[in-house]
């Protein structure tokens, strides 16, 4: 189980910052649960600003809370000396939001996925050549594309290696910040199936942050809804998303327009309505 | 890769196929010196002052470039000058380049405290007048070739620093690194594989331009009189040239020509160096 | 039925020249009749952005455009001397960008960015410039108007930036504007307010909008007719409840089965078959051929 | 930001004086001296104490504006350098005044141009200004404008035959704000070689930088909204991309024109230029270490407060700075 107990993370806001001293500290997440099962997804969903992507990183013992744990395995990330540390985070990946950044641009796709099993001593050369092969071929790509490097890729394809590097070393958990966002929708629902077959073969646990709530929807089986760096509602996402308690989470829920014609749906009036949401598989269902 | 493929990507790039050839030619001609049948660079001639160049009415078949106020063979002169070039674009260029990336490098990846005092000191460095900090020195350990190397080394590494410095600090911030720490990479080889190869490509450049710059300072030094006195070289040529401006204006010139396109070859090195080196330019 | 404002017909764009040539639109047909939402989909490299900048002129200068007409209130775009053609934006052809935080000028304040337009697109003088600059905030519902307009882009947030964005381009009092996803860049609460600020103003102004999205979300709620591009090629238009209830193109069904629902979690993701794009970009290879061996 | 830098410039120079071979008591007096005079001598300027306490007598003495007596001149130092350091000033700002005028025609030809002739011959030129360095380009500009084409003189700051009489030391401007145009005109004449080669680097860098971020700028979404209003290419080039693309140029203009400051040095001495550079090689190949110390302090002083010029303007022309 991954866990972040009452997490409270501040960062140093550098816009604040005058000419001598130190940036003064800005909290960007206040008092945050979360809680992930192995062979779960937990969805954070929030805008832009709502501390989605910190929470994320302080999970991987990226930041240090101000208040509060995260804990792995029932250990406190922040109690262990930093070797410990670097054997804990083999238990825990991310794949990130911008694949051409995640990736050297001067090492080839072959290096970037062997590269794991060399730097920690599990396997030879050779024996981590193999094993990038097969990562290659579990995301669905051919062994020739390990002799490419990143910029030779498509962003969907980059996004595979992403995913083949952050399994590399069969970890527990990963977390997985707005991977898709930057995808056309053809490329996203191939990524995503990935990401569900993996799920399913390795019972990973894992977080993933989007802003897109109707991919969290069809991936997820909970959800923490986040605004202003702090959880508004979490729950079992069939819940969260058919009977939404909190009314930031039911405006969010009524923004995401549907691929379904509603003429009225713009309208002032329809918005007080909070029902309109749940209805919708109905008035999809009148349309066909 | 096959030699074909070879010519392709020389021609793809002429920037860089001009350069490098220039860069040999300036080698070979330094190393061969002593194998051409040249008059000595030093031998003076009290009958043969002030020579012109062959294409000038007055000129003497046995001087073909002329000779300067001492009589001393202009062509013989500029070949051997070569030599003190070589030295010091090689000498000074790889010791400013390995001082300052490597000061780059750490003030850069560790940041905090040390970058603050590094940062701080290069500042300083570039507080000085660069000819200030080369006249200084040459004070302090005498006239000479070695003289000339420190003081390029003491001006050019901060150039390195500074870039350097800056292209980690932006490195650092990248999501592969952030991956690398997260799968466990130890320092040295986030430095060396991932931090490292990232650099290069512009390190190279900046020695192509570092080089350059060597040869021009080692040719004010000379030229005021602060470099070697027993070798011949092309800022000992101009000095002598300057005095004679109005009188052997030819002097002075073939010297100019000679550094100009030597700086010239280099810009046009660095710049293919950084067109071939670029993973995303390159396609 | 009224005639259209804008006809697009056989436009081929390419980029590059000679050999090297990529062709980017293929043969495009496009119509809009005054007054109407014309939704324009499809995913990136499919060609939907060069379509609008086709039509306002500002194509990047390594493309050409190869064939076709751009008929514009009955005269033909591409035939107007480039001077002609550069005065038709800002009175009768605006635009709305994607990115709001880009769109704005750094370095000028607000009020500048407004008011250029007016004094020296649309006559104003420096005072009435103003007034009407202040109205035009006030339209576009920014309720600190006096106060927007002394400020610098980044001390808006997104939402505000695309408002102001919006206010000009409707300054004018424009025939057609042209929106390059305006509100992808947006957090979604912010998009939804966005999209009813576009369809208020159109509807009172009577503007014609061509509507460039990647989101058929987005096209089911705005449009009111769609065109689907892929290849550089229109592969399906009309009315938006046909297109999005009752696809016609397996492209379009293959796009909808793609997109993830909030409204039925077990539906979506079905990933767009790799045969299909192949072979639609070979029909589209293909018609280049013909073309140029014709 | 300033202070730590002047700190770091003064112990360097301390140290520098330390290292440079030969006691400076030794170079000031005769040969003859006894023993006991040189320990006097010692005392009197302090040499006989700690090297900290040094440090710290040297830093007072520095900070009342003190800089020692030149050896080799018998002058206050700090007197020499003020009467020379205008006509340094003087060269430096016009050579500024020169590189960005042309700098900054060269970037916006090139750009409104693009594609077109005009953009390759400025980038050609710009090239080779920029590989040259400016002691080749007064080299080169005394044999072309001065040798070859008798146009300008090649030393002093104007003819020895000229009898104009100047209140301050800044003949340039002095000449100019009391409209004396013909001395003016003189004066230029002498400067002119000198300032153009100074600038000639200069010119390229700002060149190509604001060439560079002016077609970064063109490729912004702001440009071409600009151009969505209906903007004539000029317009948006001059209103929308040059105020943005400035920014960028500010910053490295900054640090070149710093190393501009330091080229003085060498272009003072080829051109027998009567600035403090020129009195820097004087002092050097006489070993006078106060009046070398005190030039260099001077330098320091001057580079730390351009640098400060510069994040002023940089302040003004980019409002996200204003604010922080």
């Amino acid at each position: 189980m991954l866990e972040a107990i009452n997490v409270s993370i501040a960062l140093p806001d550098r816009s604040q910052k005058s000419l001598f001293g130190r940036a003064p500290l800005l909290k960007i997440i206040q008092n945050v649960d979360l809680t992930v099962q192995r062979g779960k997804v937990v969805g954070i969903v929030g805008e832009s600003g709502s501390g989605k992507s910190t929470i994320g990183r302080s999970l991987l013992g990226l930041y240090r809370p101000v208040t509060g744990k995260v804990m792995l395995e029932g250990k406190d990330l922040a109690s262990l000396s930093k070797e410990e540390l670097r054997e804990a985070r083999f238990k825990i990946q991310m794949i990130f939001q911008d694949s051409q950044s995640s990736l050297n641009p001067r090492r080839k796709i072959i290096d970037i996925l062997a590269d794991p099993f060399v730097a920690n001593g599990r396997a030879s050369r050779s024996d981590a050549r193999n094993k990038a092969l097969a990562l290659l071929e579990r995301v669905g790509m051919r062994p020739a594309h390990g002799d490419r490097y990143p910029h030779q890729l498509s962003g969907g394809q980059r996004q595979r290696i992403g995913i083949a590097r952050a399994i590399a070393l069969e970890p527990s958990y990963i977390v997985a910040d707005e991977i898709v966002s930057g995808l056309d929708v053809s490329v996203q629902a191939q990524v995503l199936a990935l990401l569900r077959q993996l799920r399913a073969e390795n019972s990973l646990g894992m977080v993933f942050i989007s802003h897109d709530l109707s991919v969290v929807r069809t991936l997820c089986d909970d959800v923490v809804v986040m605004q202003h760096g702090r959880v508004v509602e979490a729950g079992e996402c069939t819940r969260v998303f058919n009977d939404p308690r909190n009314d930031y989470t039911k405006k969010l829920l009524r923004a995401v327009p549907l691929p379904v014609v509603e003429k009225d749906w713009l309208d002032e009036s329809r918005r007080c309505d909070s029902e309109a949401v749940t209805e919708l598989p109905s008035a999809v269902a009148a349309m066909r | 890769m096959n030699l074909t493929r070879y010519v392709d990507t020389a021609f793809a790039n002429p920037k860089l196929l001009i350069g490098g050839l220039g860069l040999a030619i300036i080698a070979a001609i330094a190393l061969a010196a002593p194998l051409l049948p040249l008059q000595d660079p030093l031998d003076q001639s009290l009958f043969a002052q002030n020579l012109p160049p062959f294409w000038l009415p007055g000129h003497d078949a046995s001087y073909l470039l002329g000779t300067d106020s001492l009589g001393r063979d202009l062509l013989s002169r500029l070949v051997w000058g070569a030599r003190p070039v070589l030295i010091v674009m090689v000498l000074g260029a790889a010791l400013s380049g390995v001082v300052g990336v490597i000061v780059g490098l750490v003030s850069g990846y560790l940041g905090g405290g040390s970058d603050a005092v590094l940062s701080r000191i290069i500042e300083v460095f570039m507080a000085f007048p660069p000819m200030l900090l080369a006249i200084v020195l040459v004070a302090v350990v005498g006239p000479g070739l070695y003289a000339v190397v420190i003081s390029i080394a003491l001006i050019g590494w901060t150039r390195f620093a500074r870039v350097v410095r800056a292209e980690v600090l932006v490195l650092r911030e990248q999501d592969f690194i952030t991956a690398a720490h997260l799968l466990g990479y130890r320092w040295f080889r986030i430095l060396f594989q991932e931090l490292l190869p990232n650099i290069i490509p512009m390190v190279l450049a900046l020695l192509a331009l570092e080089m350059g710059r060597a040869i021009v300072v080692e040719a004010i030094l000379a030229f005021i009189g602060f470099s070697t006195s027993d070798m011949a070289t092309w800022g000992g040529i101009l000095a002598d040239g300057r005095n004679y401006i109005y009188q052997a204006w030819w002097i002075m010139t073939l010297p100019i020509f000679a550094i100009t396109l030597s700086v010239l070859t280099l810009s046009l090195l660095a710049d293919g160096l950084r067109l071939a080196l670029d993973p995303v330019i390159r396609r | 039925m009224s005639k259209a404002l804008l006809q697009v017909s056989d436009l081929g764009v390419e980029i590059g020249t000679g050999k090297h040539a990529t062709r980017i639109l293929r043969g495009v047909n496009l119509e809009i009749k005054p007054g109407e939402i014309r939704g324009l989909v499809g995913e990136s490299g499919g060609g939907k952005t060069m379509v609008g900048k086709a039509i306002t002129g500002l194509l990047p200068s390594s493309a050409v455009v190869s064939s076709g007409r751009i008929l514009f209130q009955e005269q033909n775009l591409l035939e107007l001397p480039a001077k002609n053609r550069r005065l038709l934006l800002g009175t009768k052809i605006a635009m709305i960008l994607q990115q709001p935080s880009t769109a704005l000028n750094p370095v000028l304040r607000i009020e500048n960015q407004i008011t250029d337009v007016l004094t020296r697109r649309l006559g104003y003088d420096r005072k009435s410039a103003r007034d009407y600059a202040l109205e035009l905030l006030s339209m576009v519902h920014i309720r600190a108007p006096e106060r927007v307009l002394r400020q610098y882009p980044h001390e808006l947030s997104g939402g505000m930036c695309q408002r102001v964005v919006i206010a000009i381009a409707f300054a004018g009092k424009p025939s057609l504007i042209v929106a390059d996803e305006p509100t992808t860049a947006l957090d979604v609460t912010v998009q939804f307010e966005i999209l009813k600020l576009i369809k208020e103003l159109q509807a009172k102004t009577g503007t014609a909008v061509l509507f460039v999205t990647h989101d058929l979300g987005v096209v089911a709620k705005i449009c009111d007719v769609v065109s689907v591009i892929f290849a550089g090629r229109i592969l399906e238009q009309g009315r938006t409840e046909d297109v999005i209830g009752r696809p016609a193109h397996p492209y379009t069904q293959a796009l909808i089965a793609a997109s993830p629902r909030l409204d039925r979690p077990d539906a979506g993701l079905q990933p767009v078959p790799g045969e299909l794009t192949a072979s639609l970009w070979n029909d589209a290879v293909a018609s280049d051929l013909e073309q140029s061996h014709a | 930001m300033a202070l730590p830098t002047l700190l770091g410039v003064m112990v360097v120079v301390f140290v520098l004086i330390r290292v440079v071979p030969g006691d400076p008591i030794s170079m000031m007096i005769s040969g003859e001296a006894s023993p006991d005079d040189i320990a006097k001598l010692r005392e009197a300027y302090g040499l006989d104490r700690s090297i900290p306490v040094q440090f710290l007598y040297f830093l007072k003495t520095v900070s009342t504006g003190h800089l020692g007596t030149s050896i080799s001149l018998h002058q206050d130092v700090l007197e020499l350098i003020m009467g020379r350091l205008p006509a340094t000033l003087e060269l430096a700002i016009l050579a500024l005044f020169f590189a960005t005028v042309l700098g900054v025609s060269f970037a916006l030809t090139s750009v409104y141009w693009r594609g077109r002739w005009p953009e390759v011959a400025v980038d050609a030129a710009n090239a080779l200004a920029l590989a040259l360095p400016e002691f080749l380009w007064a080299l080169l500009l005394i044999l072309l404008l001065s040798v070859s084409i008798p146009l300008f003189p090649i030393s002093g700051r104007t003819d020895p035959s000229n009898a104009a009489v100047f209140h301050t030391q800044f003949y340039l401007f002095e000449s100019l704000f009391t409209a004396r145009f013909s001395d003016f005109a003189e004066i230029l004449r002498h400067m002119f070689l000198p300032a153009i080669s100074l600038a000639l680097p200069l010119t390229a860098v700002i060149g190509r930088v604001l060439k560079s971020s002016l077609l970064d700028a063109i490729n912004q979404d702001y440009v071409l909204l600009a151009r969505a209003k209906g903007f004539s290419p000029l317009y948006v080039l001059l209103r929308h991309a040059l105020p943005n693309a400035l920014i960028p140029t500010i910053t490295i203009t900054g640090t070149q024109f710093t190393l501009l400051v330091g080229g003085t040095v060498l272009i003072e001495l080829i051109f027998a230029y009567p600035g403090i550079g020129n009195m820097l090689f004087g002092a050097a190949i006489n070993r006078d270490l106060p009046l070398m110390q005190g030039i260099t302090i001077v330098f320091a002083v001057v580079f730390i407060l351009i640098n400060i010029c510069i994040d002023m303007s940089y302040a003004l022309i980019n409002p996200r700075v204003r604010l922080d």
